[in-house]
């Protein structure tokens, strides 16, 4: 199989998307003529033109709104955002215009529109452009939320995501978007709500979702190697839907885990998936769930303190002794 | 407008009888406003509104039923009793709501605009709106989308002169008109007397020419009164507002009145023809007040269905993953 | 001590920090002249005038920011939102502004603003309406959040609330308005970040914020009589500063806990709870956490139906009887 | 003028030896907008801006050293490393910031001068923003604001002609002048030529005026041109804008060799007089890259510092409860 960038995945994802439905149509700040801020919609607009790749002004509420209009038309835009930081200013379109109009419609609206950009800190920009509002938007019952980790996995998700009738939030990764993968040249589709064991193990159960998901891979070599602890790697991939069974199976058989993330702490995705393991799985734990979230503090701008800002292959491989 | 009159009276008795609760939003006042816009519109026009909606969901053809039982929160309703009043949707009738947050319709009403160009359908919205709303950013956002990417849509701006319990000249500031903002985003925009019909409907029509043969937006503010509170719920309806002047526009301003009046005038129309006319409607509402009365509610399952279509309609393998999340 | 209203208490709180301090300023739609849509202002403007009671246009975002920016040269100024709902059209200034301004100037700026207003659900009003975004507002480093659940409790916070000098959001309930409690009459202020026992107990812990925690009194009091459970109600009013050591407390003691929430379970203020005791105090739990939250759809409009989509004491009774 | 395109010169060679990373967006070219309108103001008056904020901080007296060693995310830098380039803070010479989201400063400046008119200060706020930033929604609330509580807040909209890669006209919609939009909310706009100085000064005088003397707000659009990309990562710097349009403001509109040809032939600076000036300003700025490169980074334990006052400066009974939620 070919190796290619996450990327090129987003872009072939786009690409082939865009010429299966004439009513895709990608959107968002600097998507077209500039070829994206981060490049990801490069060369779309030079081969697709104007109406199916559209730049748009500084207005993410207006716009967010507009393709959501658009999309119950039965259009199935994909919103770039430069960053999911700036989701913030269309906070109150994606919660309540397309995550309720489903509903306070009685089923008789469908919103199928893609809102996708990078969400991630670890870039040296400072508290403003770092966020990560995965946990946000998947407390929001009618919105679907994705955080691809490999360009198999972004691909795959992100052709899905188009094709689904739901609003799916879909969140990269900047740092991810140089990296290189195994992406077969054939088309295929990855559902939303499945889980994906990255890495079989049989002593401890890692589990993450987005970048922290090769930071646990790297974490699981250094056990395996260092401490001769055979670690599992769980990538939730998608936030909402969850893949429950996922989670409760490995937790099963291994009787211990480590929730990684990128997330704040405070009511972060995996105090979710610490409530319902402990729930749904409490016999089968041998010790408390650990958590490694980001350091509960804004974004810190200077670089390397940033670093130690986010969970390291080291403080994972930490909490998993903790408990091993 | 004698239907929405009679609907609306109709409503706020059942309100008042405990059939309801929450916030209800009569239009009575303002009728001439939905009627003589909507009734004007084609097959490939498309309708977006506020709360204070029920007047545009009967002008476009929703009927009483499915929306008095909306009110009630009854399965019968047009949302199965979810959206409430503040969200009727007909989008088989072009209608897409009904929305409570104040100006968060107006990107969506772009969009329907920017779907009908985009698809090459010669249609336009026609996207309603309070004078208060004019003051949240995203319709300054939607302006300006609008004019740069050239789009069908036509903002109207129901001036009743208040939000809630604000005079106009108490919450915008602007030169003479308010509808002249428009002008910074290089906007067509007109105003109307809401009490005059043939205005209303010639200037809605100019704005819906210029939609539909320049793909051009038009802002279009129509001077209104209304006779309620804001809501039913709005305890202070009489305190911002002098007595003297509700009355003053309910006797010499009446927009049903005066409609009436001139189409008699014109010999269209004779005093017993309204009163028949008068007569449907009110029969009519209260038909859809027992209705709306015996339907049922809908049941504790219904709470989990019209989140994720994908779950309404699960695919060959069902939907993946776990949607919902309490541990019942 | 006399009853009053939590309504009443919240007015008293406001207009005796009015008096004592000349910056604190109080500010949003319908405030002054309109005595507030919820009445909480009432007599406010009257009393003291245009300059400490301001009624302004329909645009959060703008008189929020205006807010920030006013605190940062000092004022104190207590922002009412109509509903916390309408915070979305304002949730960039909320988390980028007043969230971040003090860490990204490195300590040189304070922001002693309070935003408060109705968070809750239950009022037949729809899913637009009735958000709850304590669960949001507590996962970003920088702000603090918290829930009164009676006219005490709401009295004592909101003078803490605006002698901070970090930015709270303080979150009231329309369905406690009218509610009585017994307030004192001379002065008292109550530290954020201080749960309260409501009732002791010794066989369970219910832990709750906001209105749940009434409806977890209720709920106490089914066990007692039908049951001979006795249940300790801990209501934890402050979200962000947390009181994890009432909590951990209370569950040494009982050995079981059932968390209830009006929030949606998705990463909701439960989850972060749940994982907390789990992992501070697994060896003390007899049973798994149990998590009551509402019902996990928008706010259904229906109100019969909008009453079972709220924790109902019954609803707790169950889940108790489940763990013990 | 010589000190702003000094430290932005050796803040790229900074930049380029790898000394940080993230964005660093360039003033080069817009110098003469901050040195001629911040230096017009008073003890009372106040600053703000967006992120292309190196300039607007050193004419209101922040020193190189500190900036620079923020822009290299060291303990010694203005907001300790915490805050970056784009987010420079001085509140002790009323400069605040510095803000990363397009048009977030807008409601911030408004607050400013409403505390200033509250506390009965005559001063003002100047708050500056691109071309770019009049389409957020948040900017049109503030004029609203500005214009109906008549604060004494001056928007200065420093137009280089481009959002990032996007032009003016494909960003925003209007007439004739984009300040123009004001007109729809009341408020007096003017233009000015960035590289004449004296318009500019004349120009921000007449709104400072107004501002201290009738508390009146503006908006003053200042027309400029920066030489670099966007930010230092703007890979496509010279693909949107042809090199030649580049050149030709480099060659014909350089507002710094305009202004010092103007003041030599205005006999008020002789050739050595500038040299000298930019001899200093060089050596300061490398100066300043030299203190920056020396400095320590902030310690692991200064992530938690400067989130909660109340954690910083503890009181009587120190904080209560847990303000982080890191189980380490
Ligand atoms: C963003 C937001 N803020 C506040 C409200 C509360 N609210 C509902 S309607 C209303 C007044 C709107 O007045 P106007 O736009 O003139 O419409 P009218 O009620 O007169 O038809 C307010 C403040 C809301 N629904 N949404
Ligand atoms: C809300 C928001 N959206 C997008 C961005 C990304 N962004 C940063 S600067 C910029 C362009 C702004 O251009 P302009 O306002 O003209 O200022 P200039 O860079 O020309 O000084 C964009 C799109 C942002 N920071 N915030
Ligand atoms: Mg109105
Ligand atoms: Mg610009």
């Amino acid at each position: 199989m070919p190796l290619i960038t996450y990327r090129k995945a987003l872009n072939d994802a786009l690409a082939e998307e865009i010429l299966r439905d004439e009513n895709v149509v990608v959107m968002g700040e600097e998507v077209a003529e500039y070829n994206g801020a981060y490049k990801v919609t490069e060369g779309l607009w030079s081969r697709f033109g104007s109406k199916r790749l559209v730049d748009l002004p500084i207005s993410e509420a207006g716009f967010i709104g507009m393709a959501v209009g658009a999309s119950m038309l039965g259009l199935r835009p994909v919103v770039e955002l430069m960053f999911w930081s700036f989701s913030y200013v269309a906070f109150d379109q994606i919660v309540n215009n397309a995550g309720c109009v489903r509903y306070m419609s009685g089923g008789q609206i469908a919103c199928p529109i893609v809102i996708r950009g990078p969400a991630n800190g670890g870039t040296n920009v400072g508290a403003t452009h770092s966020h990560t509002p995965e946990n946000f938007l998947a407390n929001v019952p009618g919105l679907k939320v994705v955080c691809p980790a490999t360009a198999y996995d972004a691909k795959g998700l992100l052709k899905a995501a188009i094709r689904d009738n739901d609003p799916v939030m879909f969140m990269e990764n900047t740092l991810l978007y140089g990296e290189q993968w195994e992406v077969p040249e054939e088309e295929y589709l990855i559902p939303l709500g499945v889980a994906d064991v990255k890495r079989e193990g049989a002593d401890i159960s890692l589990i993450a979702h987005g970048r922290a998901v090769i930071t646990c891979l790297k974490a699981a070599e250094i056990l395996q190697s260092e401490h001769g602890i055979n670690a599992e790697v769980l990538d939730l991939r998608s936030i909402r839907p969850l893949d429950e069974e996922a989670i409760l199976a490995s937790v099963r058989k291994t009787h211990r885990a480590v929730l990684v993330e990128e997330n704040k702490p405070f009511c972060g995705v995996d105090a979710q998936i610490a409530s319902l393991i402990q729930e749904k799985a409490f016999d089968d734990l041998d010790a408390p769930i650990q958590r490694l979230s980001a350091l509960d503090a804004p974004a810190i701008y200077s670089l390397p303190l940033e670093k130690l800002q986010l969970p390291t292959p080291d403080r994972v491989v930490q909490k998993a002794l903790s408990i091993c | 407008m004698f239907r929405i009159r009679r609907f609306e009276q109709t409503s706020l008795k059942a309100y008042n009888a405990g059939k309801m609760g929450g916030f209800l939003h009569l239009y009575t006042g303002q009728e001439s406003v939905a009627v003589a816009t909507i009734s004007l519109l084609g097959p490939n026009d498309h309708v977006i509104t506020a709360y204070r909606d029920h007047g545009h969901a009967l002008v476009c053809g929703m009927n009483m039923n499915e929306c008095m039982a909306e009110f009630f929160g009854k399965a019968t309703g047009s949302s199965k009793g979810k959206g409430g009043s503040m969200h009727l949707f007909a989008p088989d009738k072009r209608y897409w709501g009904g929305h409570g947050i104040v100006a968060g319709q107006t990107p969506l009403g772009l969009g329907l605009a920017y779907a009908l160009k985009y698809k090459g359908i010669p249609g336009c919205c026609l996207c309603y709106m309070g004078d208060g709303a004019v003051n949240q950013g995203v319709f300054h956002e939607s302006l300006n989308l609008a004019s740069l990417l050239s789009l069908p849509v036509i903002y109207i701006i129901e001036n009743n002169g208040y939000s809630m319990g604000t005079s106009l000249a108490r919450s915008s500031a602007f030169k003479q008109v308010l509808a002249q903002r428009a002008e910074g985003y290089n906007i067509p925009w007109d105003q109307a007397n809401g009490e005059n019909l043939y205005e209303v409907r010639a200037k809605t029509q100019a704005a819906v020419e210029r939609a539909h043969e320049e793909s051009r937006p038009t802002v279009l503010e129509i001077a209104t009164y209304r006779y309620y509170g804001h809501s039913v719920a709005d305890a202070n309806a009489r305190k911002y507002r002098t007595p003297e002047e509700i009355d003053h526009y309910k006797t010499y301003h009446d927009p049903l009145r005066l409609w009436q009046k001139r189409l008699i005038d014109e010999g269209l129309l004779t005093e017993a023809q309204a009163e028949a006319i008068d007569h449907e409607a009110r029969a009519e509402a209260e038909a859809a007040a027992r209705f709306a009365d015996e339907s049922p509610f809908p049941t504790e399952a219904d709470i989990f269905t019209d989140v994720y279509s994908e779950v309404d309609n699960p695919t060959g393998d069902g939907p993946h993953g776990t949607h919902f999340f309490n541990s019942r």
